[in-house]
């Protein structure tokens, strides 16, 4: 039972993480793979600042902020240049990122991580404490993705929807598309602070080694295959990624073969997202079948 | 009222405009012809802040408007067309009029969540604003359906539609009759004088000559990035330089 | 079959098949025709140009005969034989040669880098190294300068060099996309005499040319084309002097 | 002072195999317009099939398990194109780019898959370092630059000597301009990719014998290559060779100012600036050959 409650806070934590980059990659077409340094940089502030005694909550909000500022921090060279580019940059940022958690010991640790990172008060510690973080995960999912859908649904998304299609209409009829984009990019890092925050606070131990690659290829799984710049698609893609990635430890595989397991689904991780490009590039929930604002 | 004066741009060696002067004082409709290559399309994207210019200034109504960017421009009034149609296929045709329109609250973070109301007010009053302008270039019929469905002409027709959505004081057509049939040009042409009588002034490139001379009451003519003629089409059909512009020179005998 | 050789064949039915007959064809981009039913030909020995307003869809008309653009409709003959749907390469060892519009030569290849891959499919390889160095003698401005990148060259050289690709493959059928465009009056001239003689190298020419008037003084036969269609044909020198032609450009 | 020639000289062995990862890599985006990030996996495979050859139960002498080793991976480079990035070639870049991440993600995880995760070494006896003129050089890192300058002379040659290089170079100069003048564009996406793919193995393996073999190598040296890439402006072969020496230099010097650990951030700043900047990047057009 413990499991599912696991389970369940992951891919809740996951589907916050994926529709915050929905709003990038989905609806304004910025194709940003540096999206885990920002989930990264929401869990180290959180963690730093409530070891030293601040208290969750604060903790959390400062951390959503504080990925909020690193997310216009990027946006502002980076969108200098072209789409491909530009994921580049993104992808850049998020190994610089990790190398300087790595690095910078006497902040993060280095490489040893930060242990013992406290839960707010009102919950308990340990697994009794499981049902109550679920809701509050639970609470946080249902807000962001309601705050999304008013954005994305409102003219502002449809000024992004613009911006993706083309660029150059949305500059000839007066809309201020570096603006546009920055905010956007801003908010989106803002939300992947708070599910990286949600994280550290549940998993309670944090190291650079949580944010490298894979958790981009994950996030960009879940927004690819759910349904790029649709409301329920990356929350669809959350919860498959996260339950095939749970589920395989039920599999009755003989200890001498488990150290296969992890890499077999790498390899599946990778396979999907190339085949889901080449073969259903509008994911499992079309677009524009479900037209526009 | 547009004034310009001394632009040039050169990509690397090549001259591309050329101290270029000249004036748009109220003539309703003015046209700028020249056969291809003479940088009457660099000069289109300059005045319209897409590319930079090198040297020159650009006035509309006391506005310096030199290498400012394009939205900056745009949101004077001054509103062009692109050379090929550029719909949003994914969506209607009335958000496709709806999402350009400028100065939209509802495009900004903070009023969504503190002023709602505003924002629905807004939203219904551009609904409205859209289907009078559909009723207008008679796409009314066509409103719901997909802008990427149209036929090439109905998709210049709701380029013009959402032009209109922005408040135009001054239009720029780039090549508004390339590639659509005659009877789709009557219409246009007809919308066309319509808004000229509503004072908003037209500054349309075009290469199709006969049109010009039909439409427009003031010609500027270029030519490998120079200004060669200002003055009535009639006249610059007779004028040596443009004819030469236009056929070349013969030279001598094989 | 290296391209040059003289073996024209002849047709079953009797009658010499044109160079050239490209017989109403359709094309365009995407869903926008931008010619329609467009007929021409090219026989031995001519000079044929195509002129027009902009727009006309006279580049299109080379590009469908090049290969470079399939048509949705109509067919394309050469000496006889349809290849509306043959590759360019093929094309190009039949002896039929394309000059593109603009940039048609390799900017970061030496001029006489530029000259071997000109002369790519002549498949023997001797042929193809003394094609180059008669090219290279036959131009003294390309000689001079044949170990310099080709951006380094100027606009009249580049078209000069673009040209001397005939010398090398010394096909049947040059088809020239606006070879005078960008280029100061004075070197026009020089490229059309360039143009004249290829003819003398038994080269037949379809040129596409916004200098209308140049174009129908080096040309024994003429079309013109309006908003993609056949609007008039007739020799270069009557042309010259048709009031059509000019109202056409200019209209009134 | 000789504390830094030793430096520079580790720079410039370092930087002449990155020269190999950026040289292929450059020659991919030169004709098809676009990075791929797969590309670090080739390095890693030239790497690990070298291994395999060398170890039992093949235990061949280490040139000669090289061979097929860099057949294999040209064989994976060019089913890459083959399989996945062609169909997609008229999209828009960012499928490209997803796929060649999701590819990259697939391969590293084979290797992970068929060999494992721990380091393995080609375990040499440790060669005492020469010394002339003071400064140590190890017997392997004077094979590391050999081989280096080795290929680069053959790519050099083959590029401005052969009538297939010529039009390798026309390709990735102007694509519509090569296809009119009757260059056959499959031959010409073969070759690049085999080349491309070949030289990532040669660079893997150069790599393995003075570092140890992990799976993430690949994706470290990828991101080097991209910056010498950058550096010499994209599309530019003798741009991206010297990017890699500049890099490897950089490096290595950077080692005296800065912590070890931050050897890589050398090549992540620098693409950032770069991106930011100069995206035609320095050598642009200043060494012509693209």
């Amino acid at each position: 039972m413990d499991y599912i409650l696991h389970v369940l806070i992951l891919a809740l934590i996951y589907s916050i993480f994926a529709v915050s980059l929905n709003l990038e990659l989905g609806y304004a077409g910025l194709y940003n793979f540096g999206h885990v340094a920002f989930f990264g940089i929401g869990a180290y502030i959180s963690a730093l600042l409530s070891r030293a005694g601040m208290p969750v909550e604060g903790a959390m909000l400062c951390a959503m902020a504080g990925a909020g500022i690193a997310g216009g921090l990027l946006a502002v060279p980076a969108l200098r240049v072209t789409e491909d580019y530009f994921g580049i940059a993104t992808l850049v940022f998020a190994e610089m990122f990790r190398l300087v958690c790595l690095n910078e010991r006497w902040l993060t640790k280095g490489p040893m991580g930060l242990p013992g990172i406290p839960r707010p008060a009102w919950i308990a510690r340990g697994v009794d404490g499981l049902p109550v973080y679920l809701i509050l995960t639970a609470l946080a999912a249902a807000g962001v993705f309601l705050f999304v859908r008013r954005l994305t649904g409102s003219p502002f998304g449809r000024a992004l929807r613009v911006i993706r299609e083309d660029e150059h209409i949305a500059q000839a009829f007066g809309k201020n598309v570096l603006l546009l984009k920055i905010k956007t990019i801003v908010t989106g890092s803002a939300l992947a602070g708070l599910a990286g925050t949600l994280w550290a606070h549940y998993i309670s131990y944090i190291s650079p080694a949580d944010f490298t690659l894979t958790e981009t290829i994950l996030v960009v799984l879940c927004v690819v295959l759910g349904g790029r710049g649709t409301h329920w698609g990356p929350v669809l893609g959350a919860f498959a990624v996260i339950f095939f990635g749970e589920a395989v430890r039920f599999l009755p595989i003989p200890h001498e073969l488990h150290r296969y397991v992890a890499p077999l689904q790498g390899m599946v991780y990778g396979g999907i997202l190339v085949l889901i490009v080449l073969k259903m590039p509008s994911g499992m929930i079309a677009e524009h079948r479900r037209n526009g604002a | 009222m547009l004034r310009v004066r001394n632009v040039t741009k050169s990509f690397g060696a090549l001259m591309a405009v050329h101290d270029v002067s000249f004036e748009l004082g109220d003539i309703g409709i003015t046209g700028m012809v020249g056969p291809n290559g003479s940088g009457k399309s660099t000069l289109f994207h300059i005045l319209t802040g897409f590319y930079r210019l090198d040297r020159g200034e650009i006035f509309f109504n006391r506005h310096a408007i030199a290498n400012r960017p394009p939205h900056q421009i745009s949101r004077l009034g001054v509103i062009r067309s692109f050379q090929q149609t550029r719909p949003l296929p994914f969506m209607s045709v009335r958000d496709n009029l709806i999402a350009v329109a400028p100065r939209q609250c509802g495009e900004s973070i903070w009023p969504l969540f503190f002023s709602p109301t505003r924002v629905r007010r807004q939203e219904r009053a551009l609904r409205e604003k859209a289907d009078g302008v559909l009723d207008l270039l008679k796409l009314a019929p066509l409103a719901d359906e997909l802008a990427g469905r149209l036929s090439y002409g109905q998709q210049k027709l709701m380029e013009l539609g959402r032009i209109l959505m922005a408040d135009p004081r001054l239009i720029l057509l780039d090549e508004p009759t390339a590639g659509i049939n005659p009877t789709m040009i009557r219409q246009l042409v007809a919308v066309l004088c319509r808004l000229c009588e509503e004072g908003i002034q037209i500054f349309l490139i075009e290469h199709n000559m006969p049109l010009v001379a039909q439409l427009c009451q003031h010609v500027f003519v270029m030519d490998s990035g120079e200004l060669i003629f200002s003055g009535t089409s009639g006249n610059a059909r007779r004028d040596p330089r443009v004819v030469e512009a236009y056929l070349g020179r013969e030279s001598h005998a094989a | 079959m290296p391209a040059g050789t003289r073996a024209s064949s002849k047709p079953i039915w009797g009658g010499k098949a044109m160079l050239l007959e490209v017989d109403r064809i359709n094309a365009g981009y995407g869903r926008t025709l931008v010619i329609e039913d467009v007929s021409i030909s090219v026989d031995t020995g001519e000079i044929v140009s195509i002129i027009g307003p902009n727009g006309a869809g006279k580049s299109t008309v080379l590009r469908t005969v090049a290969g470079q653009l399939i048509p949705d409709a109509g067919a394309i003959r050469y000496s006889g034989q349809d290849i509306t749907r043959i590759g360019m390469a093929e094309r190009g060892r039949r002896g039929l040669m394309f000059v593109p519009q603009g940039m048609n030569i390799f900017p970061n290849l030496t001029v006489r880098e530029n000259l071997e891959i000109a002369g790519l499919l002549l498949e023997d390889k001797a042929a193809r190294r003394e094609a180059v160095r008669e090219a290279l003698d036959h131009y003294p401005a390309l000689g001079r300068k044949k170990n310099q990148y080709g951006r380094a060259l100027s606009g009249g050289e580049r078209q000069l060099l673009a040209l001397s690709r005939t010398r090398i493959l010394r096909p049947r059928l040059v088809l020239l996309d606006e070879p005078s465009l960008g280029l100061a009056p004075l070197l026009v001239d020089h490229i059309f005499d360039e143009i004249i003689r290829m003819t003398r190298l038994g080269v037949s020419v379809l040129l596409v040319e916004q200098n209308a008037r140049k174009a129908l003084s080096v040309s024994h036969r003429a079309y013109v084309l309006e908003l993609g269609r056949n609007r008039l044909t007739d020799t270069g020198a009557r042309l010259l002097r048709n009031e059509d032609v000019q109202r056409l450009y200019l209209g009134g | 002072m000789s504390y830094y020639l030793q430096l520079l000289l580790n720079g410039v062995i370092a930087g002449s195999v990155y020269a190999l990862f950026a040289v292929g890599l450059t020659l991919v985006y030169g004709v098809f317009r676009f990075i791929n990030f797969s590309h670090g996996e080739l390095i890693t495979w030239g790497a690990y099939l070298t291994l395999m050859f060398y170890t039992p139960p093949f235990s061949w002498p280490l040139f000669l398990s090289a061979i097929p080793a860099m057949a294999l991976t040209a064989v994976i480079g060019f089913s890459q194109d083959f399989f996945i990035y062609r169909p997609l070639r008229r999209g828009n870049p960012i499928t490209l780019l997803i796929a060649s991440i999701g590819l990259s993600y697939m391969l590293r995880n084979a290797v992970r898959f068929i060999w494992g995760s721990d380091l393995r070494t080609f375990d040499f006896p440790p060669a005492r370092g020469m010394e002339f003129g003071g400064y140590y050089v190890t017997g392997i890192q004077l094979l590391m630059l050999a081989a280096a300058v080795f290929f680069l002379a053959i790519l050099y040659l083959g590029l401005t000597r052969t009538l297939w290089g010529k039009s390798l170079r026309a390709t990735a100069d102007n694509l519509e301009l090569a296809a009119i003048m009757g260059i056959s564009m499959p031959r010409v996406s073969a070759s690049v990719w085999i080349l491309a793919s070949v030289f990532a193995a040669a660079g893997g393996i150069l790599l393995a014998l003075d570092t140890n073999l992990e799976p993430v190598m690949g994706a470290t040296n990828l991101i080097k290559a991209f910056a010498a890439v950058l550096l010499g402006g994209a599309g530019n072969v003798w741009g991206a060779l010297l990017g890699g020496l500049f890099i490897g230099i950089a490096e290595n010097l950077g080692v005296a100012f800065f912590s070890p650990g931050y050897k890589d951030l050398v090549a992540f700043a620098l693409i950032f600036l770069l991106l930011l900047f100069r995206p035609r990047g320095l050598f642009g057009l200043l060494t012509g050959v693209r």
